[in-house]
Order: C-alpha cells, then structure tokens, then sequence
C-alpha cells in the first residue's frame, strides 16, 4: 500500500502570524481524505507546508514512513506528491502542451509520457484543441484543465488537490469530482481541498475540518455529514 | 424602464479563435442580468470588451446609446461602467484604502496644484474620502474596515474579493461587472457576500448589474435575467427557471440530464 | 507620541547625522571604516528594533516639518566645517545627486518608469548652464532653465518609452545616454569632448565663488554651493513627499503595479507615465546645472551609461521609492570612493565589494519604502 | 631632529583604461620622492598623496579640488589625460596650487590660460606633431588616411595635424574618428582598404592602435601604420607580437638612454621593484617631482615662492633633457622619431630601416 | 564586387559574436528575470582563462595547433561555467525576492568587480594581451575577395554553439525546465523540478557562452583587454532586446542587425564615421518604437 501521507503537529508561520498550530493528519493510502474549513481558516497553508513551500517550525510529515520534513519541495515531489495548487499556478507564457510535459518533468520513460498526455487529452479535449495555445491566455476554467491535467502527468502516490472546482461550470464540477474519483479507484491516495462542501463529502473517504490552523474536527465523511452542529458552524449548511 | 446598455452583433477574434460571435445583449436599467455558459464561451472576454481591454471585430458597443466601442478604458470608466476581475487585480503592495480609493478617480483632485500646494484642503480630502470607503468596508465586513491603512498582501482572498467589490462600487456606477464573485467561498459566505452586494445597491436602484457565476444558487436568488454563452454566442436567454430548464443548458452546462 | 519614543527617535537622528559627517568628512581610513560598519548597523536597527520602526515610522508620517531634518543635519555638518573645502564640495555634492536622485525615484521608485538615461538628462542641464552661463541671466532662472530643457529633451523619448515595458523600455533609455554621449563626443560644437566651461553661480548680487567673510567668521566658498544645494533640495523634498501622499502619489503607484487595472478604473495611465517622466527629468536637470555651476566645468565624460548607473545605485541601495533613504545612499556612493583615494587603485574593486555586500545582506535597500497610509490625516 | 613633511600630490588614471601609464607615472613620482628622502641633505620629508582621477573631468576635479584645498600639499604632479588637465586648471589656480603636469600634451592647458600655478615638462602636441608630419612627408608618404580616436587626445591631434599639413604636398584621403572603447574596425578599415592609401596614420592610445594595427593585418589592408605618442608603450609590442614590426612613431623628448641621466632613472626604478612599468610617461612624472622638491629645498614649503620658482625654471638639467618654462609654464620638447623593430621601439635613425636594410611598406 | 563579400563576410562575423552575447544574455532574461550585467565581465574573465591556459600549455611545451584550441576553450568555460555558478549560488539566488533591479545591480557590481580584479591581478592587467593564433590564419580567396581561414572557422564555430543552445532550450528537458523556473520558481517546483539546481544550470550554460565567446572574441582580434566584456556587454544587451526577447533568433537578428547598423553607416558616411554609435542607438530606438516587443515580437501578451 501506498500514498499514506502522515502530518503529526505541524506549526508554521508568515512572518509573525501563525497560521498552523498543531496540525496532524492522516491521508490514507488509496483513499480520498478530504479537508473543510471557512476562508483563511490555513487550508492551503497546510498544503504549502506538505509541499514544504511553507517553512514549518515543529512537527513532522511523512510520506509512506519517508520523513520529508527538511526536504526541499521538489525532493518531496520526487517521493510522489503531486498537486493542483491553488489558483491553478499554470505557466502562462508556456503553451498547454509544454505545460504539460512540465508536469511529466520527473518521469525518465518517453513513451508512458506519451500515453499519459493522449490520457489527459481524452479527459480534457478542450486542452487537446488548444494544445499550442499559450497557458496564460486560457479561461479562467480552461486553466483549471490545465493545472489538474499537469498534476496528472505526473502519476503521484498522492495527489494534493487545492479547490478545484473553483471556476469550473457545474457540468465540469460534476466531472472534475468523478475524475478524481477515477483517479483514487487507481490506487492514487487523494488529499483533496474544496468549499464545496456536499460534493466532497458525496466522494470522500474520511475528512477533517479546519479552523484558525487547528484541527476541530475528523471524522468518516458520513460522520461529519450528519453531524448537524458542525454543518452549521463551518459548512453553512442550513 | 429606459435602456441603458446595449451590445450588439459583437464579435471578438484572438488568432484563429471566435472568442464572442456576434453577441448581442441588452441591459435595462436597474437590472441583474446573469451571464453563465461553459468555460471558455467568452463571458470574461464580453467584460474585456466592454471595459475596453479587448479590440472587437464587428458590433458595437453603446451606454445610454452613445457607441462606446473602441474607446480606451478609463474613458469608458467615465461613463459609469466597472468592474471586478476574475482573477483579482490588487495592488498588492499599497493599503487597503489606496486600493479602494482608486476607484473615485473622477472625483478626486488630480492636479499637480491642488496636491502639491493645497495640502490644508487636500487633508480634507483625505478625510471626506476615508469616510466614505470605511463606510462601504463596513458594509461588507467591520473587521476589514478597521484594517483600512493595512497593506493588502496581508489579506486573504475573500477580504481581497471584497476589496475589489467595493472599489468597483465606491464610484457608484451605473452598470456594474462582476466576473464570478463568489468563486472559492463557502456557501455560507457567498450568501452573506451577496446579500451584501444587494444591500448596497438598493441605495442605488438604477445600477446595472451583470454577474457572471458557476453558482447557480447566486444566479437563482440574484438575476432577473439569465443570458446563455456558448461559443461566444447567446444560446439561451430568459429567467432563470426558463433557462435552466432549457435541454442545452442541462446537459452542456449544467451536466444534470 | 510619547515621550521615551521621541527621545529614541532623536538620538537615532542624531547619530546618523553624526556619522554622516564623519564619512563625509574624515580623511582618516579606520574612522570612516568604522563609520560604514555604523551606518550599516544603523540600518540593521532601524529595519529590525521597535526603537528603530519607530524612528522610520516618524520620518514617513510626521507632518512636512519633519523635513527639516534635512536643513538642519546639513547646516551643523557645514558650519562646523565651514572651512573645509573638500569636506563642503562633497557634502554639496551629495545633496544635488540626492536631488537628481529624487527625480529618479518619481519616475522610477513611483510610477515605474524605468530612466537609464539620468546621468544624459542630468547633462542637459549642465549643458544649459554652461551655454546660458554668459548670457547674463539670473543664474537662478538658468537653473531652472537647465530644468526645463532637459524635461524638453526627455519629451522625445516619451512616444518609445510609451510604448515599451520592463527590459525594453531599459534599453531605450540605455539606447539614449549611448547616444547622447557620443554625439558630443563626436560633434565639437557644444565643445566636443574637451567640454565646455561654466560661469559659477551669482545670486543676489553675490557670487558664489566669493567665500563668506562676517566678522571673524570665513567660509570655503563651497559653503555657498551647499547652501544653495540644500535650498533646492529641501524645496523638492517636499514637494516629493507631497506628490508621494497625494491623489498623485496613489495613482502613479497603481500605474506602477497594475496599468491595465488602474485604466480600467479611470487612471490615465500614459498621462501619468508622461507627468513623472517630465518631472523627474525637471528634478535631474536641475541638479545638472547646479553641479555643472559649482563643477566650473562639463564634458561629456561626466555623463556615461556608468554614471546613470551609479545614479541608480543610489535608488536601488537606498531603497526604491524611498525619499529617505536617498540621502545616505548618495553619501554612499558620492562620498566613499573618495574617501577611498587611500587605496588608489584598489578603490573601484572595494567600492563594488561593498555594494555587493550591502546588496547581499540589505535585499531591498538600507530601507526600503515604507507603505502609505493616512492614519494621521485621519486622525487615528 | 625630525624633518617637516612636505605633501606632493600626485594625480593620474590609477583605474580604468589608461590605469597602465597612470600607474608608471604615480611609481615613477614615488621614486623620486624616496630617492630624495634617502638623500640626508633634504631638508624636508616629503610625502607622495597619490590620487585617482579615473580620467575623466568630473573626477579629476574633485581630487585637484581634494588636493589643492589640503594645505599640507604644497604641489601637485597632475594629469595624463588633456580632457581631466584642462578641466583642472581652474581649481588650481583658484587655490593657488602650484602644479606640473606630467602627460597631458592638449598644447592649451599651458596656452589656454595665463595661470601662474600650472606648468608642464612634457611638451606638446604641437611639438610631436611638427615632427611626426615632416618625418612622413620626408620619407615619402604623401596619401595618408587618419583615423583618430574621437576624445580630445585624437580629434585635437586631427586638427593639429590638418594645420600642419596645410600646404605641403601630402593629401589626406580619409578621416575616421572612432570611439575610445571600440573594438571593431572592419567597417572603417574596409573602407581604408578601398580608398588604399601610402600610410594609416592614428592618433590615440595604445589600447585602440594595438586593434588597428591587427585588424589591419586580419583584413589584408597593406598600408603603413603611423602612431604618435600615444601609443608608444610597452605593450604595444607585447600585444602585437610580430605585427608591430615596422610602426613607426613620434615621442616627445629623446630616449632615456641617450640622456646622461636616463639610465640612473631606469636602474633605480628596476631597482624599487615596482609591479608595473614605467611606461614611456613615468621619466615626466619623475622630472615634474623633483622640479616641486628641488624648488621647496630652495625656498621652503610655501606655495606661492614655490610657484615663483617654478616659473623661474630655466635650463634646469633633468634626466629628460634640460627643462625650461616659458612664460605659459610651457616646457617645450624636442620630438624624436622611433619605429618599431624586434619588439621594441628603436630610434629612427639608429634603426635597420634607416639603414636601409628593412622596408616600410605603402611606398 | 570582392570588397563587398569581405563587407558581408565580416559584417557576418561581427554579427555573430555579438549574437552570442546575445543569446547569453537571453537566457538570463529567462531566469529569474534577471538582467545579468556582468555577462560581458565574464566574458572578459574567459578570455583571460583561455590565455592563461594557453601560456601554461606553452610553459609546458605542448604547442599543438588544434589541441591548443580544445584546451584553451575548455579551460575558458570552465572558469567561466565555476564563476557563473558562485554567482548563481552566492549572491543571486538569494536575492530571490527581491526587486529585479537590485538584482541587476548586484551583477553589475559583480562584473565590476571582476574586470577591476583582472585589471589588478593580472600581471600588467591593464594593458592589452595579445591572444595566440589557434586557427591557421591560412589567407583564402573567394571570387576575389580577401579572407582568412581562421574567421572562416570562427563564423562556423559561432552558429554551431548558437543552435546547440538553441536546441537545449527549445528541444531538451533542461530547457523546458529553465523556463519553468523562469515564470515561477515555486510552481516549478512541486512539479519536480529542483530549482537551485537549475538556475545554477542556467548561469553556468550561459557564463560559459560568455567564455566561449571570449576565446573566439580574442582569436579574431588576436588582442584582449580588461575591458572588452564592458561594450561587448552593452552592445549584447541591446542586441538581445531588439531581437525581441525569449527567443534565440531575436538574439541573432539583433546581433546581425547590430553589426549592421554599425557597418552600413561607415560605408555609407565615412567621413562621419565617429557618428556610427548615434546612429546605431538612434536606430534601435526607432526599432523599439516600432516594434515595442522586439523585432521577432513577444507572441505572448498578458491577458486579463
Ligand atoms: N503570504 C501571506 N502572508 C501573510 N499572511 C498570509 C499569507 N498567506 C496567507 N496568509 C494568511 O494565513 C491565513 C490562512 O490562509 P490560507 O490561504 O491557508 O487559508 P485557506 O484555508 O486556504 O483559505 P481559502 O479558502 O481562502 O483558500 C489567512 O488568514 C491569510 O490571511
Ligand atoms: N488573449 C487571448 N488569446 C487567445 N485566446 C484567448 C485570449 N483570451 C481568451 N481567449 C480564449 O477565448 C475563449 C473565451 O475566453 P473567456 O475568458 O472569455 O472565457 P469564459 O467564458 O470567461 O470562461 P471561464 O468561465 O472559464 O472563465 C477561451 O477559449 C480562451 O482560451
Ligand atoms: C599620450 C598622452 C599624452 C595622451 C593624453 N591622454 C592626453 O590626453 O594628452
Ligand atoms: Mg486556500
Ligand atoms: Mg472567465
């Protein structure tokens, strides 16, 4: 088994600001683990901090028993942590292809890169029509494509998905949940951010909630779900 | 009701690609129109073309029935149109009440002599102006209005959302572009956001508002009108129950059929 | 603000003007070593003790009085040295490149407006000094004559420098003080490159290269360059600070960071390009002339690409778009490889050691520019 | 009992471009300095401020500003570059500092100006170039382009030698004014090479004549080549290597070793290990040195007898050649001619050319 | 006829070391966004290396024709490759951050820096060396026309290293990763991509197209100075941008057109030659004004 990502007491900071205080997680390999929690409540910090962009202070994350706390952020890329950032982060003076293959940067094998391009091509055709355009001239959805599709190229362990649906179109909402369904039932753990609360929990395993950089609550996703207290405080579930 | 903006038959051409195709849309005032339609079916590139960010092919563009089409864009400013950007476009490095008060640009002294000499008068200013852009801060959130003078780079995206929001409103315009204000919000904070929105125009009620949004719960409760992009042409148009039980719509967009 | 605050804030204040005058004055090596290992310190603690924020906090928010610092650190450092001619020269040395330097700082620190040209602008203006020199005019109004024919001589670069960003808009004022130098290297009717020679300063009746003589009291004639320099300066520092926080200030700074943004809520972009471009160079032309006056002499040697570049040092180390920081910066660049004769011709490669040193451990500058804010205006 | 010290400043290029004789000039300076202050029966001390002027005006004021405001210097050794020299003039008579300028040749430094304070030994333009044209038109160039480098060094030199020319049967075909830091040549010497005249005459520096002469070679341009002081420097040979060959040239004052002093001079400068040479300017920057010491022995540390002095000088033996000052503090020089032979500057008529034994080419 | 070609042939040559200071400075552009100022000082620096391996290599007495080449421009871009790498290393990747001019006047310090050492360092630094002849200066005659072998070869020398860094950027994972690190550092990493290490890649690749360009700057003049890299630099500077930056053929243009502006001129107005520098600089400045984005235009535009 593998893709089991372990975040024990994570603590870290923008200048003075603390941001996490205490953070442990644990994404289950092959399963999709998902995290909620109000605007600012450290989401995507937490994920900056597993990528190692978000210098921690104390604690310690571990990938399949790997300790990557003290790598640099590409060395833990290299032990199969892939990931959609938040605000897609595509390189808009590279075109959808180069893009891409960026994303493929760590794989050695020319043909499975092949493969996986026609893969992600098939997933999304509006990239394959628009394989020579440059990145930063996309939609706002388009560039969501992209960023999922680049993460993709990769073939992570555990895919780090920060709010993908945000821009997409309901239609590609709905898709974008069931490729990342598709993706887990391939063996691929998933650590999945989203404000979309009720999809995510519709696909996820287990999730945790966040507030103010503190865990306050985990649970089965049917857990939290039922749990009308929690809906109230942090989803907005009326 | 009088009309007061009118696209008509435009087009817009990036390369080989038909991003609007004769697109025509009318806009009463005091309306919410919504604008949907899959991504990349050229919504942001209408908002391009109206604020003058984008060269059209064919069409014109008219407010009030003057034509607007080729006019820079702080020329078109000044005839009331603005604007939030889908990707946000702050001064990252400025204050929260810099950013905001760049939007009154048409009623602030911008002469050398009257900033240079008159600094007595231009202190009042200062004051006249942090009233009202804390006053419409308030409006959104008390909190982010305390922190008027904090550097924006500070903020997080949804206070920064905010902040364009206000600084699109603070002029009061006549039509008003959001390009999907709630993306990246809880539910609960779309909500909120919104209504305040909404609190703030009813002082206006000649304000036009065109919204685009992925959220059909915001166009639901916010639109009097729906218009449907596909391609860069309207495919659908009407209230939001029409629309959304339009087949196209469920299918292509919606993805619920 | 509090007393205890206050009192630290002087001291601060007071211990830069002090070692300002040690650099600028000292001859001796060790002392003026020690007073770079001081400034650089000062800065340390200025950015990074509460004592320090505070003082940086005072210079940027006080009301206009505030400027007097500049008036008054300069008047001590001139009078107790009212004899030393060298010490003078420098000292009013550095006050016109602060000036040049904040024309810079408007165009480039404010609205973005890359001018790699400053050393050729700052040429115009000497060169206007010395062909008006002889025509009996107010030299005051030759000052502001070399001002405004250098803004004049900018205005042909405005359409390119329009049209450009970022690399491409360098290279067109790089492009130009090239050419500006070899034009009058090769073309001998401003002189060619032997240069030409300036009539000194007469004002009020009084011409500058008389030294002062009241009572007992005798004065280098530099001392009246100093003063004139810090008159000049002290007036454009104001007014800078005011153009910094005004409607004008909040303009040209969303012009820098986002034009497309700021035209789409009514900013006129190019207009403002336009406006701090032609201010700048009013600014840089003065200081020209001003130099060219006390210099007694021009020739195109004095304005290379090198020299624009050591103008923008001073901006870059100071901390861009920080009025402030000019100051110590100018004596950074202007003072210390004189001071650095000693080591003859060791000096160029320790002055750029130091600037990489400083660069390498100061990333933004001694001190970089504060945000703006109103809390004061405003009352709170 | 202790000696007072007497400051001399010495002011030249210690960094950039002309760095190597600026250099050779401030170790030449210092020489004479230390060999003085060997002597017990100074009586003084004398101190060497040396002084980098970078050769360009605006620093070069500053320093003679520096040097002349310093009342513990009572005389200054000032100059390579005209452009710095005749800038400086005013600050030194403004502050009344006697100076000697030791390499500048503009002749108006001296002739622009009736200030007492500035003198100089190393005679002018004008001189060199009187020599340098009958000794062309002599041998029998009469098609001469000149390409000159475009500071007041070269272009002043143009003009000169334009007057110069007036009249006599010599045409000059072509003129190219080039910059001083230009590397590439082959626009202007393709051009020379089609227009092909007898002699490529230049007027510069070392570092510009040592690319033309290669580039000369590079594109087959089968001329003569012809320098001037300028480029009569040590590295010149080193840098060409056999190309130099056949350069021939015009220096002010006569060779070192057919002085009576010359060879004292480069025996105690070998002597001093300095790391760089001399260079054919440092015998100047010596003579301008001991010109101020000898006259403050005379009439003490005070710089108006000190000026006095100076401008008094006549026939005063030195190692290059006697110096007199006329009433510009002007020190007239007799020129000599030179060709280049086996990496070495020889002297016209003690060369294998002259005998008859090599050939220049062009004619 | 004849004196035309040589016009070309040697207006080509020209054009071509100034391309490759170009191209060098076009990879910068590429990363980190830096102008990197001391690209001609380093191309100083190579020039210098290759002379002292050459001096060795003659100390030694290993005087062989081609070989001496080989050994003098591998010892050129090593130093240059080691120097680029400090730079990288010690004063630029930290300054990650920090504004792109302060950057750009820590390298022009840096350059600075490393002529004044050459200047001091060097035994006689400050006067011009002569650079050995490592081609065979074989005169050849093409319908007339005067040319030598060894610039012949130059010319070759020049466009092969220029497509070779064509391909590794274009064609190469290193290249797709340079200007990943180019748009943005931190994205470039969480795809995998170890930046250090690629913007070291980036400075020592392009500090050693700076010595390469050193060693055949110093063949074809046969001279050297402390001083060359400082126009060179400039001149490659101006190249680069006119050409249009981010891509390679700007570069080329702009070196072409550069060498150009500057013969044309002389051959058209000899007697004012001294003017050739306005009038190139002039030029360019029409040319931006024309084309604000460079000669082959920038396809890229930010949209909104
Ligand atoms: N670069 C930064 N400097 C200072 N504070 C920051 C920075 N980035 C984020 N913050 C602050 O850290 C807190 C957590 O931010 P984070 O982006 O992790 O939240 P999030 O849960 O991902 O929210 P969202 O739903 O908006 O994406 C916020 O209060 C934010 O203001
Ligand atoms: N500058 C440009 N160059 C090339 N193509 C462009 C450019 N701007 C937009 N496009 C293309 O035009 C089409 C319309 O884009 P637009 O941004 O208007 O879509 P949208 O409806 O706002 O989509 P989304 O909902 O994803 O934001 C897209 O396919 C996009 O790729
Ligand atoms: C050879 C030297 C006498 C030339 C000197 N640079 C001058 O300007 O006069
Ligand atoms: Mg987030
Ligand atoms: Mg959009």
């Amino acid at each position: 088994m593998s893709g089991n990502l372990i975040t024990s007491n994570i603590v870290a900071s923008y200048g003075s600001a603390r941001v996490l205080s205490g953070v442990s997680i644990d994404a289950r390999p092959a399963a999709i683990t998902s995290i909620l929690g109000a605007n600012g409540a450290g989401k995507t910090s937490l994920i900056r901090a597993i990528l190692g962009l978000l210098p921690t202070t104390e604690g310690t994350i571990e990938l399949d028993g790997i300790a990557l706390s003290g790598l640099s952020p590409h060395a833990r890329v290299a032990h199969g942590l892939g990931c959609v950032p938040e605000g897609r982060k595509i390189f808009p003076k590279m075109t959808v292809e180069e893009n891409l293959r960026v994303g493929a940067y760590l794989s050695n094998d020319k043909e499975q890169v092949e493969a996986q391009l026609k893969k992600v091509y098939q997933t999304f055709p509006r990239l394959n029509e628009r394989k020579l355009q440059f990145a930063g001239t996309m939609s706002g959805g388009e560039q969501a494509m992209v960023s999922i599709g680049r993460a993709l190229m990769s073939e992570p362990r555990i895919l780090l998905i920060d709010e993908p649906s945000l821009g997409l179109s309901p239609a590609l909402v709905r898709e974008s949940f069931a490729l990342i369904r598709d993706i887990n039932q391939t063996g691929v753990s998933i650590l999945l951010v989203e404000q979309n609360v009720r999809q995510t929990l519709a696909i996820a395993d287990y999730g945790y909630v966040i507030s103010q950089g503190t865990v306050v609550a985990q649970g089965t996703s049917e857990e939290l779900q039922n749990d009308a207290e929690m809906n109230r405080a942090y989803f907005g579930i009326r | 009701m009088t009309k007061l903006f009118e696209a008509e038959n435009v087009s817009v051409r990036f390369g080989g690609l038909q991003a609007l195709d004769g697109l025509s849309l009318e806009v009463e005032e005091g309306t919410i129109i919504g604008l949907i339609g899959p991504n990349g079916s050229g919504k942001t590139t209408f908002f391009n073309t109206v604020t003058g960010l984008c060269r059209t092919v064919g069409g014109r563009v008219l407010i009030d029935g003057e034509n607007i089409t080729g006019l820079q864009p702080r020329h078109i400013y000044q005839r009331g149109v603005s604007r939030t950007f889908q990707r946000s476009r702050l001064c990252l490095s400025l204050s929260v009440f810099d950013n905001v008060v760049i939007g009154r640009q048409n009623s602030l002294d911008l002469t050398l002599f009257g900033n240079l000499f008159r600094r007595r008068r231009f202190v009042e200013s200062v004051r006249e102006n942090h009233e009202q852009v804390h006053a419409l801060l308030s409006t959104f959130s008390e909190p982010l209005a305390a922190r008027i003078f904090d550097p924006l780079h500070r903020l997080n995206m949804i206070d920064r959302r905010r902040i364009e929001v206000c600084r699109a409103l603070i002029a009061n315009p006549r039509l008003l572009l959001l390009d999907e204000p709630s993306a990246g919000m809880t539910p609960d904070e779309t909500h909120e956001f919104m209504g305040d929105i909404l609190k703030v125009r009813s002082d206006h009620p000649r304000m036009s508002i065109i919204i685009i949004e992925h959220e059909m719960d915001v166009i639901q409760r916010v639109a009097d009108h729906v218009v449907v992009l596909n391609f860069g042409k309207k495919v659908a148009e009407g209230t939001f129950d029409a629309v959304v039980a339009n087949p196209w719509v469920q299918e292509a967009y919606l993805g619920t059929s | 603000m509090p007393a205890r605050k206050l009192i630290a804030s002087s001291a601060i204040a007071l211990v830069s003007i002090v070692l300002a005058a040690i650099i600028v004055v000292s001859e001796e090596q060790w002392v003026i070593a020690a007073a770079l290992v001081g400034a650089l310190a000062l800065s340390f603690g200025i950015a990074k003790t509460s004592a320090g924020q505070d003082f940086a906090a005072l210079l940027q928010n006080s009301g206009p009085w505030i400027a007097l610092l500049i008036p008054a650190g300069t008047l001590a450092i001139g009078l107790a040295f009212h004899e030393e001619h060298f010490a003078l020269m420098m000292l009013a040395t550095v006050l016109i490149y602060s000036l040049a330097c904040i024309g810079l700082n408007i165009q480039f620190g404010y609205a973005g407006v890359i001018n790699f040209a400053g050393a050729a602008f700052f040429g115009v203006g000497g060169y206007t000094a010395a062909v008006l020199g002889n025509t009996g005019l107010p030299s005051l109004l030759i000052l502001l004559a070399g001002g405004l024919v250098a803004a004049a001589i900018g205005c042909i670069l405005i359409l390119p420098v329009l049209r450009t960003k970022g690399h491409y808009a360098a290279l067109i004022t790089i492009a130009f003080v090239l050419l500006f130098r070899s034009f009058l290297e090769v073309n001998h009717t401003l002189g060619g490159p032997q240069g030409l020679r300036v009539e000194g300063a007469t004002i009020a009746g009084q011409e500058l290269f008389m030294g002062i003589e009241i009572g007992s009291f005798e004065a280098s004639f530099y001392l009246n360059y100093v003063l004139l320099a810090l008159v000049l300066l002290t007036i454009f520092f104001l007014l800078a600070r005011f153009l910094e926080k005004s409607w004008i200030g909040i303009n040209l700074d969303s012009v820098r960071e986002d034009p497309i943004g700021a035209a789409v809520f009514g900013v006129n972009v190019a207009y403002w390009r336009i406006v701090s471009f032609v201010l700048g160079n009013v600014l840089i032309g003065i200081a020209g002339a001003t130099f060219a006056m006390m210099q007694n002499f021009i020739a195109p040697s004095n304005f290379t690409f090198q020299q624009s570049l050591l103008m923008l040092a001073i901006i870059v180390l100071g901390g861009i778009g920080n009025l402030w920081a000019v100051i110590p910066a100018a004596i950074l660049v202007v003072v210390v490889p004189e001071k650095l004769q000693a080591i003859s011709e060791y000096r160029i490669l320790v002055f750029a050691i130091l600037v990489v040193l400083v660069l390498r451990f100061r990333p933004n500058g001694l001190f970089p520019r504060p945000m703006r804010h109103f809390r004061r205006e405003v009352g709170q | 009992q202790e000696k007072e010290t007497v400051k001399i400043a010495f002011i030249g290029p210690l960094t950039g471009g002309n760095s190597a004789t600026g250099l050779g000039g401030r170790n030449s300076a210092q020489l004479a300095v230390n060999l003085r202050n060997a002597d017990p029966a100074t009586k003084y001390r004398y101190e060497l401020t040396p002084l980098d002027d970078e050769c360009r005006p605006n620093v070069g004021i500053q320093v003679a500003t520096r040097a002349a405001t310093d009342r513990s210097v009572i005389g200054g050794v000032t100059h390579y570059c005209s452009a710095v020299a005749i800038a400086t003039v005013d600050v030194y008579h403004r502050f009344q500092l006697p100076v000697v300028v030791w390499g500048a040749i503009l002749p108006a430094i001296t002739h622009g100006n009736d200030f007492a304070e500035v003198h100089r030994v190393n005679g002018s333009m004008l001189d060199e170039s009187e020599v340098l044209v009958n000794f062309l038109s002599e041998l029998g160039y009469k098609k001469w382009v000149v390409i000159h480098d475009t500071t007041d060094y070269g272009s002043g030199y143009l003009k000169i030698l334009q007057e110069k020319l007036a009249g006599k049967d010599v045409e000059i075909q072509a003129t190219f004014g080039v910059g001083a830091d230009q590397q590439d040549f082959s626009a202007e010497l393709l051009r020379v090479k089609e227009i092909d005249p007898q002699i490529v005459v230049f007027a510069g520096l070392t570092p510009l004549g040592v690319r033309i002469r290669s580039q000369m070679d590079r594109l087959g341009v089968p001329s003569q080549f012809a320098g001037i002081s300028g480029i009569m420097s040590v590295s010149y040979h080193e840098a060409l290597g056999n190309l130099a060959e056949g350069t021939v040239s015009v220096h002010n004052g006569a060779p070192l070793e057919s002085l009576p002093q010359g060879a004292m001079f480069v025996d105690e400068y070998t002597k001093a290990r300095f790391a760089e040479p001399p260079e054919p300017y440092g015998p100047y920057a010596f003579v301008a040195t001991d010109l101020i010491i000898d006259a403050v022995e005379e009439v003490g540390p005070d710089r108006k007898a000190v000026r006095d002095k100076l401008n008094a000088t006549k026939d005063h033996t030195s190692i290059a050649g006697p110096i007199t000052f006329d009433e510009h503090g002007h020190n007239s020089v007799a020129s000599t001619k030179y060709v280049a032979q086996d990496g070495k500057w020889v002297r016209w008529e003690d060369s294998l050319y002259a005998k008859g034994e090599r050939k220049l080419t062009g004619l | 006829m004849a004196i035309l070609l040589e016009y070309l042939f040697n207006g080509a040559l020209l054009g071509v070391i100034y391309a490759l200071v170009a191209v060098g400075f076009t990879l910068f552009f590429g990363v980190l966004d830096v102008i990197k100022f001391s690209h001609g000082d380093v191309l100083t620096l190579g020039a210098y290396s290759g002379l002292g391996a050459f001096i060795i290599l003659q100390f030694l007495g290993l005087d062989i024709p081609f070989v001496g080449l080989v050994i003098v421009l591998a010892a050129a871009i090593l130093v240059t490759g080691l120097a680029g790498i400090v730079i990288g290393q010690f004063f630029v990747v930290p300054m990650r951050g920090s504004p792109a001019f302060n950057i750009l006047l820590m390298t022009l310090m840096i350059g600075t820096a490393i002529h004044e050492s050459i200047r001091l360092f060097v035994p006689n630094g400050a006067n011009p060396k002569a650079f050995p002849a490592l081609l065979p200066r074989t005169p050849i005659d093409v319908g007339g026309a005067y040319l030598r072998l060894d610039s012949l070869l130059l010319l070759v020398l020049g466009i092969v290293v220029i497509v070779v860094t064509n391909w590794i950027v274009r064609h190469t994972k290193l290249g797709l990763a340079i200007r990943a690190v180019a748009q943005d550092g931190d994205t470039a990493q969480i795809m995998g991509i170890p930046f250090r290490r690629i913007v070291l890649a980036t400075f020592a690749l392009g500090s050693m197209l700076a010595g390469i360009a050193g060693v055949m700057n110093g063949i074809y003049y046969s001279e050297i100075n402390f001083n060359v890299g400082v126009l060179l630099g400039v001149i490659g500077f101006s190249a680069a941008v006119v050409g249009g930056l981010g891509s390679i053929w700007g570069a080329i243009i702009g070196g072409f057109s550069f060498a150009a502006l500057q013969t044309v001129w002389v051959l058209f107005f000899p007697e004012l030659s001294g003017y050739r520098d306005v009038f190139a600089f002039a030029t360019i400045i029409v040319l931006m004004t024309i084309w604000p984005t460079g000669i082959i235009a920038e396809r890229y535009s930010e949209r909104v």
